[in-house]
């Protein structure tokens, strides 16, 4: 049983997230009065990168990008999808938060070996991007850790679905905010689009990534906004819960599979919201973005924090 | 478009995507650049078909060379071109590349493009509009299908004799030989 | 008495090593080689044992030797780490001068911190103190140059710390009228409160020197990049964690749990010390351009989860706290080691900004320190993981939100300045003056091939070292943490190692499969690089040079070692008030200690008078 | 326009002016005197240096180095008038040399690197002269009279062969 | 310690144009940057020489691709100035109007690559597509959406057609329409004000010392417009001003640009109210292939939208230039103060301050 979970929570977010990117294009190009690819033109480049003869600069550049796929997919087995849960139950938020780690290391490690300072500087921008909404990340997480006196997801999820969800409740509402506002740093997303500016760093971390490599790196890309977006809808949105409407079928397959289906609106309701983010504004220098982040979001949660801790 | 024909995905994926995922080296070679603007934009939005610039060549696989070939762009062209990862395509866009264009007389740009890379297809024109970006992107839909947009089988088979044109320009690369 | 004998036959060995070293050159590796490996293996033929014997009587006082779980886990320890230290000083001393001295003292050093641990009372304690601290000296100064500041930073700070823990066993002798640890801890919850926390305070002070705790850290970084490669592993894996084993004594053993945690606001004060022990040496080593530099300065941070682990408490903590001493003894260890055999090689450069690509050249010590550093970042399936999944667990379920960040964000500096040194020595181009080097001799890859292979078994099998670490907190009177082979079992979420090992093995296999059944990738040189169409030229094609360039603007404009500073300030200030007053007092004796010893004289002039504390 | 004539004309010697156009100065003057002139023309207001060019004129066997000049701000009281300077002087042909400009006006600097490219006139003073524009060496600078770019295309790149396909021999 | 040099350019998304910077890099500084420029040179004033005079018409337009017009302008007024000849008075409005449309075109264009290097994509479209629809003006007008040949010796090569007025108002009216929304995503943003100021700022010492033109010593507060100071074609004919900024730096230029257009658009409409409805548009000239320009040198400057653009001219009365020489304003935005401007930036904004400054590859190569 659990196998055909891990399967399905596999497959759910891989398809997800090609769709997202595909969702990002498209409605990139509505905004700017365009047609746009059609909503599976990521697939399509995926293939044909797939189909090219990559070049290589060693052994950890293949082991790297296949490390970074690795750390995606192990999260979103323990990450809560509607009712799909493969392990929520082993390790918690702080197997996530470390486990997470193991994707941007994968690739800096990949595309440090290609030896080029383009992908140097990237990684070196998005290590440090990174550790800045961390430092906000770590604070809201340990606020809601702290609220739910649990450090499993599951939990959280399930605490939420039987009293109210976290960004409507008052104690939690600040960390939901912060949360909201490094959602794009997370993503990638302009104005945080930093790491990979191509018109500065011609893609940066990516930029010796073809063929075979590339098709990874996508795969993960898309991975990693299903994984940012799933982990908001779960630590803030109730997961697959609707206001307990669907309470009564609960436990049964189609019970599952509303949640699923819930779980997936909201998040490309998220989602949607960011690529808007994305679509109005110009990238940001590094030290900018950083100094943005540790202000606004990061006093944001520390203030929530400070409530939920002088409450309990 | 058969873009949409399942059969012809299952049957031949990579012929497919080749065609339908065309990323273009952005190098503004010369000034047929400037008509690639327009063309990936609001106004005739490229996207479309697939057609987007890509950030560094080896995400490529359509090297667009728009315009008149200096001896110092061709330099960074083929350096360029044999960056760009199998299979790859090249369209030589502007009367220059093909034949010297209005540059005939010039001292300093190259005169026929196809004696230092392969081009799988011209576009004529000085300057071409967008929409012949469009029609010469259909016609080497039409070569992948039918497997004649070999440019880069041809470099690797005469690498030897684009080489020593090459080198006959510039007296020595730089790099080392691509092929053996 | 065999522990006596023990004791006796390594001191023996060790003037041995001296001696044939004048005669026979050859014999004293094989010696020094031979006699690590001997204690060893007595150390570890001592599992399970839980005794102690009166070796011998001085003074009226009675010298105890005892072996017990807590103190076997730290000899084999040390031991183990002393002999892979030994095998890896093989080829690194090889061209050194005066190697023998060098051996000798590295021995001396093994010896000593094995008599810490086996020490059965606390005069026996302080002598092999001074031993370690002693032969550390000669150690560190062993190149000369710039080691001998570096040294003596380290010896001043060793002396204030002895004469500190001196004051107290004292102060502790004349409270009840014994030296022996056993007697002690039942004797001391007759003392009132005050004399314990002036006790613990003078402790602190010489625990807390060793252990490199902010504000007593400032002689580490430069020892640290000083001493020899192989030494630096010892001196960053064990011999600070005598602080640690220090700490343990006191709080556990000595004191215990009744008492320590019920006096006022002394954890918090300790839990603080060790969040900024975290933070701020993790934001230095981001800074640092030297590889040592920037492990030492890792060092001091690793060593503030280590006394955070320990101070905060719980059963989990200390668990975790005792566990994390042991890994980390480990991964950096290794990582001293790696970063040693590129010194080798390169003819002793470890400038972070004039290195890079050795990946090419030094495949074998690249893995090594891959697998060091992701034991220091705690990466799942490294043993760093379950230790500070421990400590992290504890901090925010027991409602110390605040110091679990801490804790949190010193692994995100953990990784930044891990992945700098990766980059800056093994990833980039490699300059072309490094091309003909050559790989690590083996002497110098089995002790780091041995230490990685420990880093990922405890890292998949935690539930082996954790069944050790059970016993000991068992015997500090705690209740047993719920251990299996893979992981901890919990009411407040569980950790089941496992799971991510078969996930992570599936899901591997799988896009390994995937990955190659696309196209077959061509290799090719570092020359062939992306460079906006031009060719690249060699030697310029790097970004080595301050890799983390807007944060280091950002964190050089307020993050100094403002307490080195202080301290070397107000060593200027005294010096110069010495001078001043010279007619007076005449000869050099270092003012530094004479105005620790006024300092602690105050002080002890005040609890006698008034009872303050 | 009387006025900036008659001061360049007291001041130097060696200085043929005529006002060939409306709102146009053309100075004549020897080699020597460049380099003041540019200079007083500078403190006098005409600030801007808008171009350096050279004519090769090959039947005299001489090149003709041309500096025009413009000011910024025009100020009728300081006697600035809203002109061109246009400042030509002749130097030979043969081992081309002459003074840089730079520390007059720093925009002089690709102007001159230009006309050491493609002219051939060493520049003194200036440096860093090495070629700006082009990628391979040709025998005389290309801008020279004498260079014939149809003869040079001819023999360049005409000699260059097409690609010859190889038959697969499997 | 190792330094490191990285290459801007020409294979780059963020470069416009064939033009290359190698930068030397500390960190994320600028410690040095060389402009390396000539993938594009083609020896234009060499060919020219070898040509007739009414032939160099479809090279000079290419010396600019981005606005060809101001560069047919500024021959076709340097050819006439040697042979004297004279522009009827409809001939001169419809010079400015269609100047100023490609000037308005120009920024556009501008606007795509600053926007473009921000990675604002949506601004960049919407510029790119209004600089479209003042395309196919000129293809109707001229026949050419790119390069339109259409300024000769004496005047323009055709009148406008029927309701041709009325249609470049129409456009314009459309494109204006948008203004508040560019202003509002774009020029009034705070993220791009904060991208963009303060960075690749000189002084106005260091400006006029390196003959900065155009907007960038607009941006400077001094009003440089060559339209002012020597006007050409009809622009004495209308009132306008010169917008200038103070800064000096990426923001200013900008803004500087905004306003230009914004004068622009206005100037178009005056222009078109106070042109002459019925008259010549060009004065006859001889025939092309036998025409012999009378021995003689030229200095003809006008304001492209990058700034003065000048052209020293020399005929030696035979049938062809006998040397040409045009003064860019790429050219000492490119070389000269660009590598000023980009020393102690950040690696992050080489191509926006690129832009900022306008550089045009072509322009400088020739």
């Amino acid at each position: 049983m659990n196998i055909l979970l891990m399967i399905l929570s596999a497959i759910i977010s891989l398809v997800t997230g090609m769709f997202f990117l595909g969702l990002a294009r498209k409605i990139m190009a509505m905004i700017h009065w365009r047609y746009g690819p059609p909503i599976y033109q990521p697939l399509i480049d995926v293939i044909r990168y797939f189909h090219q003869r990559a070049v290589s600069h060693g052994f950890i550049f293949d082991l790297g990008i296949i490390i970074s796929l690795i750390g995606s997919l192990l999260v979103v087995f323990f990450l809560p999808l509607g009712n799909i849960s493969s392990f929520s139950n082993s390790g918690g938020l702080l197997v996530i938060l470390y486990i997470l780690i193991l994707s941007p290391l994968g690739l800096a490690l990949s595309s440090g070996e290609s030896a080029n300072p383009n992908a140097s500087i990237g990684i070196s921008r998005k290590l440090i991007l990174t550790l800045s909404y961390e430092f906000v990340l770590i604070i809201i997480l340990l606020s809601l850790m702290s609220q739910y006196q649990t450090i499993s997801l599951q939990e959280i999820v399930m605490l939420q679905a039987r009293k109210v969800w976290s960004f409507a409740s008052w104690k939690l509402i600040l960390p939901g905010i912060a949360y909201l506002l490094i959602l794009p740093a997370m993503l990638g997303f302009r104005p945080f689009e930093i790491a990979g500016a191509s018109q500065e760093i011609s893609a940066g971390p990516s930029v010796e990534f073809g063929g075979k490599y590339l098709a990874l790196n996508t795969i993960n890309h898309g991975l990693l906004h299903f994984i940012t977006i799933a982990l908001f809808v779960n630590l803030f949105l109730g997961g697959g819960d609707l206001f307990g409407i669907f309470d009564s079928i609960s436990g049964t397959f189609w019970g599952s599979f509303v949640s699923l289906i819930i779980f997936l609106i909201k998040m490309i309701l998220i989602f949607v919201i960011s690529v808007f983010i994305n679509a109005v504004f110009p990238r940001l220098r590094l030290e900018q973005a950083t100094k943005y982040i540790l202000y606004y979001p990061l006093s944001i949660a520390i203030v929530g924090l400070i409530i939920v801790v002088a409450i309990n | 478009m058969d873009r949409n024909q399942i059969g012809k995905w299952l049957r031949s994926p990579q012929k497919m995507s080749n065609k339908y995922s065309l990323h273009a080296v952005y190098f503004c070679t010369g000034c047929g650049i400037i008509e690639i603007p327009p063309s990936i934009t609001t106004r005739w939005d490229a996207e479309r078909f697939g057609i987007i610039p890509a950030p560094n060549p080896r995400q490529a696989n359509l090297f667009l060379i728009t315009g008149y070939v200096s001896l110092k762009t061709l330099k960074a062209i083929i350096r360029t071109y044999e960056q760009m990862l199998e299979p790859k395509y090249t369209v030589g866009f502007g009367s220059c590349p093909i034949n010297g264009g209005m540059y005939w007389d010039s001292y300093n740009t190259i005169k026929k493009l196809d004696k230092y890379i392969p081009i799988d297809g011209w576009i004529a024109g000085c300057m071409p509009r967008p929409e012949a970006i469009f029609v010469a992107v259909t016609h080497l839909w039409t070569l992948i299908e039918k497997d004649m947009a070999t440019g880069y089988i041809k470099y690797r088979k005469n690498y030897k004799q684009y080489r020593a044109n090459q080198e006959k320009i510039y007296g020595s690369l730089d790099w080392p030989p691509l092929y053996k | 008495m065999i522990l006596f004998y023990m004791m006796i036959f390594a001191f023996v060995g060790a003037f041995l090593i001296y001696f044939a070293g004048k005669s026979f050159p050859r014999i004293k590796e094989i010696l020094a080689v031979v006699i690590s490996f001997l204690l060893f293996l007595f150390v570890a033929l001592l599992y399970g044992k839980d005794f102690q014997i009166n070796y011998h009587n001085f003074l009226g006082f009675h010298l105890f030797l005892r072996i017990n779980m807590f103190s076997w886990l730290f000899a084999l320890t040390i031991t183990f780490l002393g002999f892979l230290s030994i095998i890896f000083s093989l080829s690194y001393m090889k061209d050194k001068k005066n190697n023998a001295f060098y051996y000798m003292n590295m021995l001396f050093v093994n010896i000593a911190m094995l008599g810490i641990v086996l020490a059965g009372d606390l005069i026996s304690f302080f002598i092999f103190w001074e031993i370690m601290s002693w032969s550390t000296f000669l150690l560190i100064s062993y190149k000369k140059g710039s080691a001998l500041p570096a040294s003596m930073k380290y010896i001043i700070m060793s002396i204030i710390g002895s004469l500190s823990m001196l004051i107290g066993i004292l102060y502790l002798y004349d409270l009840t009228d014994t030296t022996i640890i056993s007697q002690l801890s039942h004797i001391i919850r007759f003392i009132n409160k005050g004399d314990v926390i002036f006790v613990v305070i003078l402790f602190s002070i010489a625990f807390g020197i060793k252990n490199a705790v902010i504000p007593f850290h400032n002689w580490l970084p430069p020892a640290h990049s000083e001493a020899p490669s192989p030494f630096s592993a010892i001196l960053s894996g064990i011999l600070i964690k005598m602080g640690v084993y220090g700490f343990l004594l006191l709080f556990y053993v000595i004191i215990g749990l009744d008492i320590i945690f019920h006096l006022t606001g002394l954890t918090i004060v300790l839990n603080v010390l060790a969040a900024i022990t975290i933070i701020f040496p993790t934001f230095l080593a981001i800074l640092q351009n030297d590889a040592k530099r920037l492990l030492a300065w890792s060092t001091v941070a690793q060593a503030g989860y280590i006394f955070m682990g320990i101070t905060y408490g719980t059963e989990l903590s200390v668990a975790g706290g005792i566990f994390h001493f042991l890994n980390h003894a480990i991964f950096k260890a290794l990582m001293f080691l790696a970063v040693g055999a590129i010194e080798y090689r390169t003819k002793g450069i470890r400038d972070l900004n004039s290195l890079g690509g050795f990946i090419k050249k030094m495949p074998f010590t690249f893995a090594a320190m891959l697998i060091g550093a992701m034991g220091l970042i705690g990466l799942p399936l490294t043993n760093g993981f379950v230790s500070k999944w421990l400590i992290y667990k504890t901090l925010i379920l027991n409602g110390s939100p605040f110091l679990a960040f801490a804790a949190l964000i010193g692994t995100w500096g953990t990784i930044l300045y891990s992945y700098k040194l990766i980059h800056n020595i093994f990833l980039g181009q490699l300059p072309a003056k490094f091309e003909n080097i050559q790989k690590a001799p083996f002497s110098m890859k089995m002790p780091m091939m041995i230490l990685s292979t420990i880093i990922i078994f405890f890292g998949i099998l935690p539930g082996i070292p954790l069944q050790f670490i059970n016993k000991i907190i068992v015997s500090f009177g705690y209740h047993p943490l719920n251990v299996s082979l893979f992981g901890i079992v919990s009411d407040s979420g569980n950790l089941n190692i496992i799971n991510i090992l078969a996930a992570t093995f599936v899901i591997g296999v799988l896009i390994v499969l995937f990955f190659r059944s696309g196209r077959k990738s061509v290799r090719v040189d570092q020359y062939d690089n992306y460079a906006a169409g031009s060719f690249i030229p060699k030697e310029k094609y790097s970004y080595t040079n301050s890799f983390y360039a807007p944060l280091d603007r950002f964190l050089n404009s307020f993050l100094k070692d403002y307490i080195d500073i202080f301290y070397c300030k107000s060593a200027a200030l005294i010096r110069h008030f010495c001078n001043g007053i010279r007619k007076i007092y005449t000869g050099y004796v270092g003012s530094y200690v004479m105005y620790i010893l006024l300092f602690l004289a105050v002080l002890i002039f005040v609890q006698l008078n008034w009872s303050v504390f | 326009m009387k006025k900036l004539k008659d001061k360049i004309e007291d001041l130097f010697d060696n200085v043929i002016i005529n006002d060939f156009y409306q709102n146009r100065i053309f100075v004549k003057t020897n080699k020597e005197s460049v380099v003041s002139l540019l200079n007083y023309l500078k403190e006098l207001g005409y600030d801007h240096l808008a171009l350096v060019s050279c004519v090769d004129h090959v039947e005299e066997n001489e090149f003709e180095l041309v500096y025009i000049l413009s000011a910024y701000i025009h100020n009728e009281h300081e006697n600035q008038e809203k002109t061109n300077i246009i400042i030509k002087t002749r130097i030979s042909r043969e081992k081309a040399k002459f003074t840089s400009i730079i520390n007059l006006f720093e925009n002089a600097e690709p102007y001159e690197r230009e006309i050491f490219e493609l002219f051939g006139v060493d520049f003194v003073g200036h440096p860093r002269l090495k070629p700006l524009f082009l990628e391979i060496n040709y025998e005389t600078p290309p801008f020279r009279k004498d260079f014939d770019t149809r003869k040079f295309v001819d023999d360049f790149f005409a000699n260059i062969p097409i690609i010859e396909e190889i038959e697969d021999e499997k | 310690m190792r330094k490191l040099e990285m290459y801007f350019g020409p294979q780059h998304l963020g470069m416009v144009g064939n033009f290359s910077i190698t930068l030397q890099v500390e960190g994320d500084r600028i410690l040095e940057a060389e402009a390396n420029p000539g993938y594009l040179h083609r020896g234009f004033e060499k060919l020219m020489e070898q040509r007739t005079w009414m032939q160099n018409f479809p090279l000079v337009c290419r010396i600019n691709v981005v606005e060809p017009d101001h560069i047919e302008l500024i021959y076709a007024m340097g050819v006439e100035k040697l042979a004297g000849i004279e522009v009827p008075e409809r001939g001169k409005y419809i010079r400015s109007i269609y100047c100023e449309l490609a000037r308005v075109a120009s920024h556009l264009f501008g606007l795509w690559a600053y926007a473009n290097m921000l990675g604002f994509d949506t601004v960049a479209n919407w510029a790119m597509y209004h600089r479209d629809l003042l395309l196919d003006l000129f293809e109707e007008l001229t026949g050419a959406r790119v390069y339109h040949i259409y300024i000769r010796p004496g005047g323009v090569r055709r009148d406008f057609p029927a309701g041709f007025e009325d249609k470049i108002v129409k456009t314009l009216h459309k494109i204006g329409s948008k203004v508040p929304d560019y202003n509002s995503t774009f020029f009034e943003n705070k993220l791009f004000e904060k991208r963009a100021k303060g960075i690749g700022k000189i002084s106005l010492q260091e400006a006029i010392n390196m003959g900065a033109v155009g907007h960038a010593i607009k941006a400077l507060g001094m009003k440089y417009d060559i339209r002012k100071i020597e006007p050409y074609a009809a622009y004495d004919q209308v009132d306008w001003n010169v917008p200038t900024r103070k800064d000096g730096d990426a923001f200013s230029r900008l803004l500087a640009i905004r306003d230009d257009m914004i004068e622009s658009v206005h100037m178009i409409f005056k222009l078109i109210d106070k042109m002459p409805k019925k008259g010549d548009v060009y004065t006859k000239t001889p025939n092309p292939f036998k025409w012999r320009i009378p021995d003689g040198e030229a200095y003809v400057r006008c304001e492209s939208s990058r700034g003065e653009l000048g052209l020293y001219i020399v005929s030696d009365g035979g049938l062809n230039p006998y040397r040409v020489h045009f003064r860019t304003p790429s050219y000492s935005h490119g070389l000269t103060i660009l590598e000023k401007a980009l020393v102690g930036e950040n690696i992050a904004d080489v191509g926006n301050i690129m832009i900022s400054f306008y550089v045009v590859a072509p322009e400088i190569d020739r």
